[in-house]
């Protein structure tokens, strides 16, 4: 794999959070911290209130009440996370490449580079195909690969695996693992029984239990 | 050059434009033809054939 | 569906086969395009050396010479799109889809040729370069079917399916055109009684016929090829795209 | 910069490549300034004194139309919300695109404007205030455009009502713009054209973040 840098120590703390969308509170009470090489699973039952606690901490929606915190971090740092949700943001008309390579600039290329990115979650050989050929799978992977070509300490992830095969579960978990070796924060929702290889490295956080 | 007469700017700006119209048309057709079989050889000089390819 | 495993075929089928159209057609293209090339030599050497002044346009009567060409060429283009589109809707003729795409552009670019030089002879016969007269009028609103036809090509990513909603959108046209041309004939004639156009001008002497007729088929023989070349490049690109969908797919670890 | 450059990039391959926006939107500016004869009559005199109106409210309804596609695509698929993490403020997000909009919604208009001046038998003086008057007109159309955009992106099947909501937001531009190639006062309506431009595109960018922002909520 390609060498990672190393990002400061960061905790995501949240406190008495709750969220919800039109006033309605999904999920309430939330307390949890995730430090630095942590990642935080968010489980339950659909309708609880994962999205919406994804985009509350995107910053996308604005928390009910409690608030949230990325403790440790510079503030002229710029934008600190990667929000990964539903959609994968890719335009039919443009390559692989292109697209990818919108985002490199957007974001700014401070990590991988399209090639090496595309490598990596195995779209190396239709870089230079019109997007709108690919499958649900590969654009997936296709915005997977967005996480890799800006290096940010927090990754949002909705639904990672949505639409991949089991190979490509395994390719979420080694990108995963590999994030949280660099020191960075991962948040995911998820159906699928994903396990890092270091169960150390994980929490869970059920939702739709406790309310 | 012959001459044209007292409307020569209009006959010249028509067998001008109508030139330039033909010749944009075949150079934009030509262009076209050769990018297409440009792209079409990276593809099969990627290994991809279609099965139902003719003797073309 | 390979062209080897159906033994006797009909030469309406054989040029169905898309490859085997271009293999076929293929060796036309040069002799056509040394004929389109003689044409015009000996067409613009005609209607620009050896022709004479008209006794009432004087030298003008010359853009006619690429005008009534042009003129001719929107129309046919556009009746080759219209037998194309009932070839692709009643016999699902593959080819009849790629020529009828082909032609559009064609079209339109022939159109605007006539729109153009029609004004420019306008100006110094008539004095303005653009009169609402019924025929440049009608030509005017045939620009804009070609260029709507255009436009829905280019709207559509399934290049199939858009065949044959834009062969029923051609033929309507096709059918709507006379109706237009009444219409803005009508229309044209009771806003201003005395035409300053008459369709039936002088009768034409045969010095300004021979450059003329050379210049039709010079023209008409032009289309022919850039349209032949246009269906070779729509071939292919059809190919490129079911080739880039099976390299998505096969490419599926 | 670079982020910059690349959405107007990305905004015009997207654009030119597919979809035929760019020509769609000029025809439909020409035949709506081409069809008024048809109705009022090919009257050179009266054509030529309507003309400048006439091709105002074409370039108008065509920017109208042109509207939806500035923010739609972008937020049906998820593009919207992750430009908020770019490393650019979402207003110089928003300037960029609205940047590229003109340029592929005004600019072919203008471009494609001495077609309607020869139909409707504009003088060349005419014609000549008539470009400068879209030139410095169009900015504001595009600006104020992309706030209507912005405000009716969220709601399903909104791509009627940022119209409605844009043309009453849009009349000083059409008085000046008109005025501008007609009236005696011609210099001060550019100048007044010229002034609304700068303002609009000055404030856009911001609102309509502002808008898109909220709406997400």
């Amino acid at each position: 794999m390609t060498q990672r840098q190393a990002y400061p120590s960061l905790v995501l703390r949240a406190q008495g959070l709750a969220c919800g969308r039109g006033g309605l509170p999904l999920a309430d009470d939330m307390s949890f911290a995730v430090p630095g090489g942590t990642c935080l699973f968010l489980r339950g039952p659909n309708g609880t209130g994962k999205t919406t606690l994804l985009l509350t901490l995107a910053g996308i929606v604005a928390p009910l009440a409690g608030f949230f915190a990325i403790e440790g971090a510079d503030p002229e740092a710029g934008p600190l996370l990667h929000y990964c949700g539903h959609r994968n943001a890719t335009k039919p008309r443009l390559s692989v490449a292109e697209n990818l390579g919108f985002w490199a600039a957007v974001n700014g290329a401070a990590g991988d580079s399209v090639e090496a990115a595309l490598g990596r979650v195995g779209l190396g050989d239709l870089a230079m195909l019109d997007a709108g050929y690919l499958s649900a799978g590969q654009s997936r992977r296709l915005a997977l690969a967005r996480l890799l070509v800006t290096h940010r300490p927090v990754w949002l992830l909705d639904e990672p695996t949505a639409a991949l095969d089991t190979e490509g579960h395994q390719l979420v978990t080694d990108l995963i693992d590999a994030h949280l070796d660099a020191g960075g924060i991962a948040i995911a929702a998820t159906h699928d029984p994903i396990t890092l290889p270091d169960p150390a490295r994980m929490e869970t956080l059920a939702l739709g239990k406790a309310a | 050059m012959i001459d044209l007469g007292p409307h020569a700017i209009f006959i010249i700006a028509a067998y001008a434009g109508v030139t330039l119209a033909v010749a944009a048309l075949i150079v934009w057709t030509r262009l076209d033809a050769r990018r297409v079989a440009k792209k079409l050889a990276d593809l099969e000089a990627r290994g991809i054939r279609r099965r139902s390819a003719g003797p073309a | 569906m390979t062209i080897q495993t159906t033994p006797k075929q009909s030469w309406w089928s054989r040029i169905a086969h898309p490859g085997q159209f271009v293999a076929w057609t293929r060796p036309l293209l040069w002799p056509l395009t040394i004929l389109t090339v003689l044409l015009f030599v000996l067409g613009l050497w005609f209607a620009l050396y050896n022709s004479p002044q008209d006794y009432q346009m004087g030298d003008t009567v010359r853009i006619m010479y690429v005008h009534v060409p042009t003129a001719w060429l929107s129309q046919f283009v556009y009746a080759v799109m219209a037998v194309s589109a009932l070839g692709s809707l009643v016999w699902r003729h593959p080819m009849a889809d790629v020529s009828m795409k082909a032609a559009a552009p064609l079209g339109a670019a022939f159109t605007a040729l006539a729109l153009f030089t029609g004004s420019l002879w306008g100006r110094p016969t008539w004095g303005t370069f653009w009169e609402w007269d019924g025929r440049m009028t009608s030509t005017l609103v045939l620009l804009f079917i070609y260029l709507g036809i255009i436009a829905l090509w280019r709207a559509f990513d399934d290049q199939l399916r858009a065949a044959r909603v834009i062969a029923v959108f051609t033929l309507v046209g096709a059918v709507n055109i006379p109706i237009i041309k009444f219409s803005v004939d009508w229309w044209s004639t009771l806003h201003q009684p005395a035409s300053v156009f008459r369709a039936d001008g002088p009768r034409m002497p045969f010095s300004i016929l021979t450059p003329l007729f050379v210049m039709f088929f010079a023209f008409t023989v032009l289309f022919l090829v850039l349209h032949l070349k246009a269906m070779h490049t729509e071939v292919s690109r059809r190919r490129v795209m079911a080739l880039e969908r099976q390299a998505a797919q096969g490419a599926k670890s | 910069m670079r982020a910059f450059s690349a959405i107007i990039g990305r905004e015009l391959a997207l654009a030119l490549r597919g979809g035929g926006d760019v020509l769609t939107l000029v025809l439909f500016f020409i035949i709506t300034g081409a069809i008024v004869p048809f109705a009022v009559g090919p009257d050179k005199a009266l054509l030529a004194s309507i003309a400048p109106g006439i091709i105002w409210i074409a370039a108008f309804l065509a920017m109208l139309l042109g509207l939806d596609r500035l923010f739609r695509p972008d937020h049906e698929d998820g593009t919207l919300i992750l430009l908020r993490h770019a490393e650019l403020p979402l207003p110089a997000i928003i300037a960029a695109k609205v940047i590229a909009h003109w340029l592929l919604t005004a600019l072919p208009l203008i471009l494609a404007s001495p077609i309607l001046a020869v139909l409707l038998a504009m003088d060349f003086s005419a014609f000549w205030r008539m470009v400068l008057s879209l030139l410095l007109g169009t900015p504001a159309l595009a600006a104020f455009g992309a706030i209507g955009a912005a405000v009716t992106v969220a709601i399903r099947r909104g791509g009627l009502i940022a119209p409605i909501l844009i043309a009453p937001l849009s009349v000083p531009v059409l008085i000046f713009g008109t005025g501008a190639i007609s009236a005696t006062q011609s210099n001060a309506a550019l100048l007044f054209l010229a002034a609304l431009s700068l303002m609009a595109v000055a404030l856009a960018p911001f609102a309509a973040a502002l808008a898109i922002s909220s709406a997400e909520d």
